[in-house]
């Protein structure tokens, strides 16, 4: 039973205050629009508080110390000394100074701000409960919703994020010291970030990945550099294997990880003959497991929307068979008046994505004719080199029906990246043949997650090569080598020969 | 070049959408067959009227004119891209006032 | 006499090998032109070898010192120490690699490479002299001459770079040793350039500059951070102060700089009445000189174009007042089948502004439809945080007849910034108000000189501020505060309030 129900109405609900959502709630705000944003945990979502700003703010502060201990051959001699905890503290204080802003700029644009967790009820209201089962909770009727309650991360099975030495991701970013050795689950975007920080602080690192390489859906070439670097700070890879259990080592020095092969479970099913054939050594052998010796172990699989606890059902809303909510290129779900943006209405589970959404859906609402239709979604991995894409592949292109023309420039060819010592990697761009229209670039290198905006407001534009290669480029920069790649694919750069 | 995408700025997207223009349907007149604002009015009917189109053009011609001789004393183009984009869009100036909703919030 | 003298010819003669000339001589060879380049001293002229390039490389080697030194807010305790040869020989190393990719290229390219100094003979001939006066001198025809013989710095009376305490940059950016003290005459872009650079390096360093401010010509708010930062680095500033003589102290322990009061001589022949109106109590006093103790003084006051060791008349080229090579939009001199490209050819004498000068020379003479057409040029001073400036001010565009709007972020709401421990500065827009096409903007903060690139491509291609700010961009990234801006100058910022 629920105990002092109260019922008040709102325009506009928004469910979670993650970039998604917060947003959205400040746009629906400018519009003028009486919108109310609920949020269980901390304004800012998972992005602020959990995700994209801690990562960015360890990889920024031990590369500051990476960078200076490994400058010897530009004459600087330093051994810096980290201290974790109290890099986690600054840390904290700047993921404070962002969350204190969302709070404060959601005011100032007139959101009402309420704190608990929202369920469905039925399709105009919810229930907002402040502690657990309907405790404090009350009702809540709206005109329309917008739900932003974006993803958590997979859990494996027998790694529990209860359990002391298995973390995901957040507790990875609030450890108050550094840990001798760990095991990161998983080679995507957040387990590389990761393994970097942790290689760059001291701590032997072992990265076990299911598939046989790491950052799947990646090209081999923007790669390349990034696992060269990886190999370089010491970090092993074990590809092809899955974690199965850990336990505590007897001498009380930490855990011990069990990794199976991918294939184990088949090969050992089939019989040894198709195993037999490939590797006539092993025929009689078992695969074998590996036993990794750690400190801690970071299960850094992937992420999954939010849908399962909003008693979505009641309002009639649908999800698809991943959990994530299905929506239109207006934001709004198969209720007409519930619209879903951000981590939980589908890949890519990006802020970025998340906030436009939160825009486009604010601005349906109070009938602006905005839709989601961006031509270019840029991604970054913020490993080290930078990797960043947007717009469409060579493969993409080709799929989508154009002829294209490349062009790439290497970084080891701009005089800026060298002055940095930083000239691995190159700028790709794709473009269609005949009118030279951006299509899509990617990039890896110095800075890369800077120099995509550029190529992603030339794609947006509908700009051509030779309007990026003919747009003067400041010297010395590496923005240069975003025009020479256009040059390049021009057939007329300047700083590398032409194919 | 597949039908299906276009070559639109951001602005002019949104244009279309409020015209309810389909923009796959239209021929654009910007450089390499981009869409342009003034395409998409053209495609509405709503180009703005003789006389305030006579306005716009007129006071784009002036700023564009202008826009080259300020860049650091480079005589006026004949071919220069943005000129050419500035001066190609200029028949829009009232519709699109009119179209875009109220966005300043104070 | 000449002796030993030899005639060849050319299609195309380029004198000069900086970036207005090597890249002049490669697009001509691309183009399937017969090229010569005529270079006196080294492969990449003042940018690669003792400008852009060298500094560059000196800023970013003390930051990365400089950065972990002060990044004890962060958790990282460090005390880097600079061995300053070390650094100038991984300068120097750099350097090499660039100018020798520069010959290479030039190569590939088909050009021609000649050393030597050419000078006109007549408006087809150039004699190109190997060592000084004609001694193993040759003689070139040509049929399209194109100009790039740079700039040099400018010498003050009584400061003779020759002599081992005074410095031009060149120099300065080859010391092997840290000075204690150093007196910076100059507070244009390369003297606060440079100023950063030894204050990091921790020269005492004090600025003398004519003028009331640091940066002409860049406006107030852009340099209030810099000037901040200055501040805090221990530079000290003597505006209104001219560079007058210098002299050996007495003790051996270096030199004395004497400066003078801008207005002083005025003042004194006027007697002591204007003087003495404005500041009472000075009335009976001489303006003081002042006397600054040092060990070195860097003179950079200015750089002028290299336009009179050519024997230009003999081919009949013109130049103005200030000694630049006239030219048209064509990068056409008064003669018609001569060129004159870079910062012979005036302002704004920046590397990036010759080599698109070079390379419309080259098209122009291959018969292409190319001019010097730019809506944008950009310009980066490398200081402290970084200012960098594209298009239109404000002013510029009130002046050329457009009613503006303009939007701002301010960097410290940047979460990227924020994460990167430097959020000092913004970003700002200047838009034409109908239509909101881009005209301008200015950046001054963390990579300043790379945001502005997609601002420049804004610019060039017309774009509005509703494209830029529908553009996705990246987050956590630097290139967000650009899309900010413009939200902000559409009055719908979501990360600071709109006015
Ligand atoms: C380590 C890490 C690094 C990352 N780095 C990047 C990066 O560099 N760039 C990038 O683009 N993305 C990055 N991401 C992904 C990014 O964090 C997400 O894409 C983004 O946070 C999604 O935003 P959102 O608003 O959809 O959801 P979230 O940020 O997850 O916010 C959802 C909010 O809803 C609240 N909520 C959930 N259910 C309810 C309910 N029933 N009632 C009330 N409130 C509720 C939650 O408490 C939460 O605050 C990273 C993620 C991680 C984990
Ligand atoms: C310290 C410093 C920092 C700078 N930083 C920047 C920066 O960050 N960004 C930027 O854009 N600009 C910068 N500049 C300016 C930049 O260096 C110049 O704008 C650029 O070098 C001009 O290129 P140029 O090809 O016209 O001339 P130069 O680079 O000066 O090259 C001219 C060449 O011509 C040769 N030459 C001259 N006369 C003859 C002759 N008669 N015969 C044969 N050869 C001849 C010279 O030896 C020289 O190699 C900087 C300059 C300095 C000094």
């Amino acid at each position: 039973m629920v105990v002092g129900d109260v019922t008040t109405g709102t325009d506009v609900l928004v469910i979670g205050a993650g970039p998604a959502g917060y947003v959205a709630a400040i746009r629906a705000g400018q519009l003028d629009l009486d919108v109310t944003l609920v949020e269980k945990d901390a304004y800012g979502g998972t992005c602020l508080n959990y995700g994209c700003i801690p990562s960015k703010a360890l990889i920024t502060a031990t590369d500051i110390a990476h960078d200076a201990r490994n400058a010897e051959q530009m004459g600087i001699h330093a051994d810096p000394a980290i201290d974790l905890s109290g890099m986690v503290s600054w840390k904290d204080d700047v993921v404070d100074q962002l969350t204190g802003g969302v709070e404060k700029l959601c005011k100032a644009n007139g959101v009402n701000l309420m704190e608990g967790t929202a369920t469905f009820t039925d399709e105009t209201t919810v229930r907002i409960s402040h502690d657990g089962d309907g405790q404090g909770s009350e009702t809540l009727e709206f005109e329309h919703a917008i739900v932003a309650t974006g993803s958590s991360p997979i859990e494996i099975p027998n790694f529990s994020y209860g359990d002391e030495p298995v973390l995901n991701s957040r507790q990875a970013l609030s450890l108050d010291s550094v840990p001798d050795s760990l095991v990161v689950v998983g080679a995507g975007y957040i387990g590389m970030e990761l393994a970097s920080v942790f290689a760059k602080l001291g701590t032997d690192v072992t990265v076990i990945e299911m598939l046989d390489e790491m950052l799947p859906g990646y090209a081999d070439d923007l790669k390349r550099p990034v696992k060269q670097r990886a190999d370089d700070l010491g970090i092993e890879f074990e590809f092809g294997y899955t974690a199965a259990e850990w336990s505590e080592r007897e001498d009380g020095s930490g855990i011990r990880v069990v990794a199976d092969p991918v294939d184990g479970a088949d090969v050992a099913a089939d019989g040894g003959a198709a195993a037999g054939e490939a590797e006539a050594e092993d025929e009689n052998e078992e695969p074998a497991s590996l036993e990794l010796d750690a400190e801690k172990v970071l299960v850094a699989v992937g992420r999954r929307p939010v849908s399962d606890t909003l008693d979505l059902d009641a309002a009639g809303v649908d999800i698809d068979d991943n959990g994530f909510i299905e929506t239109d290129s207006r934001a709004r779900t198969s209720v007409d008046h519930i619209y879903a943006v951000g981590d939980v209405a589908g890949e890519p589970m990006l802020a970025h994505k998340g906030s436009m959404e939160g825009q486009v859906a604010a601005e349906v609402i109070a009938g602006e004719p905005s839709a989601i239709d961006y031509q270019a979604m840029p991604a970054v991995v913020f490993t080290d080199p930078e990797i960043a894409t947007v717009g469409m592949t060579e493969t993409d292109a080709a799929d989508a029906g154009f002829d294209t023309v490349v062009g790439t420039f290497p970084f080891r060819a701009s005089g800026r990246a060298l002055t940095t010592g930083e000239s691995d990697g190159f700028v790709k761009i794709v473009a269609e043949e005949d009118e030279g229209y951006v299509l899509g670039a990617s990039i890896v290198g110095p800075e890369a997650s800077e120099l995509v905006a550029e190529l992603g407001l030339a794609i947006e534009l509908g700009a051509t090569l030779e309007d990026v290669a003919s747009t003067v480029h400041t010297h010395p920069t590496l923005s240069e080598s975003v025009m020479e790649a256009a040059e390049n694919a021009l057939g007329h750069a300047i700083h590398t020969l032409n194919r | 070049t597949p039908d299906d995408r276009i070559f639109a700025p951001p602005r002019v997207r949104r244009m279309a959408r409020d015209e309810g223009i389909d923009l796959s349907q239209l021929r654009g007149s910007g450089p390499g067959g981009r869409i342009t604002a003034a395409d998409v009015q053209a495609a509405a009917g709503t180009a703005p009227s003789g006389t305030a189109q006579a306005a716009a053009g007129a006071d784009e011609g002036a700023a564009a004119e202008t826009t080259a001789d300020a860049t650091e004393g480079a005589p006026a183009a004949d071919s220069s891209s943005g000129t050419e984009t500035a001066a190609g869009s200029s028949g829009q100036t009232a519709t699109a006032t009119q179209t875009q909703p109220p966005t300043q919030v104070d």
